[in-house]
């Protein structure tokens, strides 16, 4: 029967037409794998163990690496790690409405959001805390989302990190727009060139938008890259339920170019990254990223992923786990010594405590908030309801209600 | 018209009767439904092995199959556009939109065809699908989780559009929806999901396009749907305490919309207050305004008074208190209304 | 308030002033508003190169270039989605949807990013764009031709809505939308592209979020907008023939609507009928009724009264003048009200 | 630089990343050969001379056409053409409101019209006229639609042939949900399995409905036949406005075959289509077919193409007309006689008789009818408002109004 390769890549005329109605064992086992495995045309210049792995297209992107670096990549994922648990302990403290958490995907983000540099623009989904944290989105900035004190209070201008977008996939088509007008204001076409990152996962890949963002950035040559995180689960759903084929295959059937990057490596994510926005800024975009990896915790706080997937899995994947490969690499090559690892955990530690002092902390919102900013040129029919709501509310003032 | 069923189950305490919340009754209805009927499919995200994000469809794909019960990709338009096909092969397709806010991207299918392809068809094809939309606010939820959109299809003409509020109901509610030949756009209120009744399922159920007079009074009478009814419920009891006796209505069906109840409430009471956490603008509770106005216009000693969620997006939770109608608001509604 | 620019460029008759359909108008205040600005761009299907199917782009892309003026893949969540990038990078696009029927695949970017996002940016971000929309019957038309959308827009917190009822407002208001930092659902009335007007691009127009007088009159107001403001002042001449003075009042701003002068008006005349195409139910109709009878309860000798289309998709063309509020459906709803 | 080889199959690691900021001449015309010409991959039987191509792939589909059958898809091509022609003849006359021309399609839609079995599917867009004329749908049955007597007049599910759809791409998605159930109703599996087919354009491919259609067909095994005519507009735009690549490579990112067959070929479009519908009848969907051809009218008879293409792309096409080079076929191999050629004439004359006599007639739609039909189990509010409506109208009779 059909090989994975010819499962994985057919072309007109080669192997068989598609599945089989009645799918044989070895079919199911290639697209499983085809979807949820690496295969050979993975990315990786750090494996599991530590070890890294020449490669001859990836590692000019990472020659310029130094052993400070690698220490400021494990410094940016371990203090991601520790917002990120903190931020989840907050939630079950009920200090937080919900969190959304990155866990195991710190590699895929400080890869991507290292490579970005100060012109770029971001846009991310709702889960890019790391990729947050290096564009200087202070982790407390990102709270208010989670508590209901706002939609976002940081300045996407300013940091040249849009908002969090929840709706999945609308952001690819606003990246597409926002990089289209990166090219139309010329600021495309050499090394200085300004490129745009979007993050969205495995399971919007299905969304109309995203095509469209594909279609869109493919037809304009937008220098827009997109970087899908595939953690192999859209809540419940594997990804076999959005795609026959490795998503990093999408692109072929657009005209650009698709990479499939070990997202647990963050010198992979990295190299791969700077390419893609190397290949941008000068012109050649868009570029589509997976990078494969895979959610070591929930969904959200409010999910219960023992209901749809086994604990083995987890376990396999913590083999593999982001941040202590790089550990393994700096101690083997004596790039670290126990005082670094001390100060990061220390410094860690420090930035835990200062979220969690300002989250409980944080003032509930002035009932103002409710009608500030619904326009920029203002509504008399919504400031008449505001004043009279406000004029109804302060009646209660002092008195609960 | 409309014996209330809850207070019916509730005196009868029968063999049959259990304690159920409403999500659960839900589930037990959709459990009904897919047995009385093999052409009966649930579709949506996360609605197999999960059992749906609220668990309305656990246990459903283990006891069905995943031909009867699929986790769908991950786009809205795909599950709406799939379940059209699906129903005009002869399925009764019932679709679980995840939350309010993400039933705009199946916004295109669902006006410009499950809206109008039995019209379109001059009645040959019929769309028998429903699409459950868990709706409304105060679950302290981010952003598009809290949305009210019931109003965008009651102005959409070919769609019927319904919400119940209680667990009794939502049993009931939720077969005949799935019975009807046309689509329906199914609101459940999330924030009431937890909420307990006495569910007899040998009782007889009232039609599903009728509205239903929760609460006799004299004084004003609220009108309501959804997640608010239990508001006005509420607002009626505190009133009642002090001396004033509010009348109660849970419209139930919002398209279309069976107004008789409320004329004849309004010809009795004068006042009439429709409460509904969407926003005010061109909004189903401005429709009850309209026509209550001209088919009550001499009966009515003040305006009819609405109480509503505000024309601004949905807030930030840690607003929503103010946001959504509560107890203190409708009663300075009818507090207004009666004083007009 | 507001002067009617109308009769003052007529009576003006000044070199400035030329004869124009409210199409070329429309066409002639894009071209200034893309002179006045570089950064305002045009996009959507067919708008480059062809001019757009009603011509309201056409000679743009020729002197603007490629990149001001897009030919865009055919796709409407696409324009909506760019256009919201290219707003944040700090253009000013102007976007067309091909006909009313085709904007519901842009719906979910509108209702959940252009709507929303300087609400959920805190202000920080703002999105001026200008999202245009031929709407409305009457052109004989097939499916999804000859929708009358904007109901839903209006119940959208977020957005501004407006409608052009004649050639002279269209020039203006079209540059005010693009000039307005909000986002702008510019709906024009295709059935009227072909009427004229005369234009005085030196005179100075009415605030764009305003109402306006058109005709006084002291029996009964008519409020309308878009393509039945014609319907409305010829029901008024001929009821002046008749005797009958109507006040006719275009709305011109759907959301936020400017009310003050219909809320005068109704207090002189004491009887009001809102004529609209578009289904009546949950509708801007609706919404208009709502408000007046709150405002203008003691002054309302009658209930207001509804001419709109009916609830029903929007039928076949050989119907659509049965559909579509006539001179005589407005007289007939005036007769009955006065008759109250 | 790089060849047209490169610049219409990138693949990670292979070739330039798409095109250059300022793509090169070479690219520019790569790229238009790309999306406006058949290419290497074109499947063609018949050339526009006439000529029987041999084809070892292809030619088993159809080895069992005899010449009465290329003289019956000649009649299909023929009176299809006639039938447009009445039909934009008389939107000329003021007879209908507007017309949607087929001219140059018909091949294409022939073909993969006789393609289909009775048991099998079909959802039209608006252009599909042939298609209807292989179902059995009677041209006059098409009227009302575009006289704005209904929006529809046959059995969609009688004629196993959907209701037109205007909205672009709405069908696609509804065609997969149709082809899903097939599939669950266990349909599928063998010669006698059922398929379904879905029409689109070229335009169409952008829109986000199409990628979702795509997106569940394949992860749904459904047996569903993507038939994209490629016509090389949508309206005013050239395929270049929609895609970087031919249209048959999008197939790719989703891992289910696309073959691009020649749309004036109706011998190959029959030949691929009865394959595809094999395939998907076995088990084996989806499958996409792109159908490469030219719209030698206008887009509606309310478009006026003079403004955006030249007259000499239209005049280059003459020469590769569907129904000229079946006829030269038929005559050079002593098929068809003089005699066939007349009644085939006459045939059509007739049928185009019949078409405007039934046009002129057509009766005005009842006021009925607007309220009809809107639900399957009634509206009593609608209901009312009907009763008011036509008690009102009632007053005007014999009066016009
Ligand atoms: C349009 C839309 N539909 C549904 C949801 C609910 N939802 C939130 S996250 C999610 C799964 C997303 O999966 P994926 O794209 O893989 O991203 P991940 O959460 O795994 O990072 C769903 C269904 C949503 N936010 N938006
Ligand atoms: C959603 C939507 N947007 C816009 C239109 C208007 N429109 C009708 S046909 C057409 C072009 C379609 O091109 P293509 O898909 O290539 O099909 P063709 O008409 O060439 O057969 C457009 C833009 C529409 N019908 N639907
Ligand atoms: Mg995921
Ligand atoms: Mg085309």
């Amino acid at each position: 029967m059909s090989s994975p390769e010819q499962w994985t890549h057919p072309e007109p005329g080669v192997g068989p037409a598609a599945t089989a109605a009645t799918p044989t064992a070895e079919q199911v086992i290639a697209g499983l794998r085809a979807t949820s495995e690496g295969g050979p045309e993975l990315v990786q210049l750090l494996t599991p163990e530590g070890e890294r792995v020449p490669d001859s297209r990836w590692d000019p992107y990472v020659a310029d690496i130094t052993a400070e670096d690698l220490r400021g990549l494990y410094r940016d994922m371990v203090l991601t790690r520790r917002v990120d648990r903190e931020a989840n302990a907050l939630q079950r403290q009920g200090q937080l409405g919900i969190w959304v958490p990155l866990l195991g995907q710190e590699a895929a983000q400080v890869g991507a959001g290292r490579a970005l540099k100060p012109q770029d623009m971001v846009f991310p989904s709702y889960r890019e805390h790391g990729v947050a944290w290096c564009r200087d989105v202070h982790p407390t900035e990102l709270l208010g989302i989670f508590r209901g004190t706002d939609h976002g209070s940081w300045d996407p201008l300013a940091k040249r990190f849009h908002l969090y977008t929840i709706v999945i996939g609308n952001q690819v088509l606003n990246a597409a727009g926002y990089a289209m007008g990166q090219r139309f204001e010329g600021k495309v076409g050499d090394d200085d060139g300004e490129a745009t990152m979007v993050f969205f996962g495995d399971g919007a890949t299905s969304q109309g938008d995203v095509h469209e963002g594909f279609v869109w950035a493919s037809v304009y040559d937008a220098p827009l890259v997109f970087f899908c995180q595939n953690n192999q689960w859209a809540i419940s759903e594997p990804t076999e339920r959005q795609s026959r084929l490795p998503l990093y295959q999408r692109a072929r059937g657009y005209g650009f170019p698709g990479v499939r990057v070990d997202g647990n490596d963050v010198l992979a994510s990295l190299a791969v990254s700077r390419w893609a926005l190397d290949e941008c800024r000068h012109g050649n975009g868009p570029v589509l990223i997976e990078a494969f990896t895979y959610r070591m915790d929930a969904h959200t706080t409010t999910d219960d992923p023992t209901r749809y997937r086994l604990a083995d899995e987890l376990e396999a994947w913590k083999l593999k786990d982001p941040i202590e490969r790089v550990r393994v690499n700096l101690v083997r090559h004596e790039n670290a010594d126990h005082a670094f690892f001390d100060e990061v955990q220390a410094e860690a530690d420090q930035l835990a405590a200062e979220l969690r002092e300002f989250c409980v902390n944080m003032p509930d919102p002035p009932k103002e908030r409710m009608f500030a900013h619904v326009y920029e040129d203002g509504n008399p029919v919504l400031a008449a309801q505001r004043d009279a709501y406000l004029a109804y509310a302060s009646g209660f003032e002092g008195g609960g209600h | 018209m409309a014996t209330p069923v809850m207070n019916q189950a509730a005196d009868q305490a029968a063999a049959s009767t259990r304690t159920v919340t409403l999500g659960k009754s839900l589930n037990l209805g959709l459990r009904a439904a897919m047995e009385a009927d093999p052409k009966v499919i649930v579709m949506g995200e996360d609605v197999g092995k999960l059992g749906g994000v609220f668990r309305i469809t656990d246990g459903l794909q283990k006891d069905f199959g995943e031909q009867r019960v699929l986790d769908t990709p991950l786009a809205e338009s795909g599950i709406i556009g799939t379940a059209v096909g699906l129903a005009i092969r002869g399925f009764r397709p019932v679709c679980e939109i995840q939350f309010d806010g993400f039933i705009f991207p199946a916004f295109d299918q669902i006006v410009s065809q499950v809206a109008k392809l039995h019209y379109r068809s001059q009645g040959r094809v019929t769309l028998p699908m429903v699409i459950r939309v868990p709706f409304g606010g105060g679950i302290g939820a981010v952003e598009h989780h809290s949305e009210s959109p019931e109003s965008y299809f009651a102005h959409t003409a070919g769609l019927k559009v319904v919400s119940c509020s209680n667990a009794v109901d939502a049993y009931w509610m939720i077969q005949q929806a799935i019975r009807c030949d046309d689509p329906v756009l199914f609101f459940e209120p999330k924030r009431r999901y937890y909420e307990k009744g006495e569910l007899d399922v040998g009782a007889t159920p009232d039609p599903l396009f009728s509205s239903r007079v929760l609460r006799t009074g004299t004084a004003a009478t609220l009108v309501s749907y959804g997640p608010s009814v239990k508001t006005c419920l509420e607002s009626a009891a505190a009133a009642a305490e002090e001396g004033t006796e509010l009348e109660v209505i849970d419209l139930r069906a919002l398209s279309p919309m069976d107004l008789t109840p409320v004329f004849e409430s309004v010809r009795k009471t004068g006042h009439l207050v429709v409460v509904s956490e969407a926003p005010e603008e061109a909004s189903l509770a401005s429709e009850i305004a309209a026509r209550v106005q001209q088919e009550c216009f001499y009966s009515l000693e003040a305006p009819v008074l609405r109480v509503t969620g505000f024309d601004t997006p949905y807030p930030p939770s840690k607003l929503e208190e103010d946001f959504l109608p509560d107890l203190d608001r409708v009663l300075d509604a009818v507090d207004r209304s009666l004083g007009w």
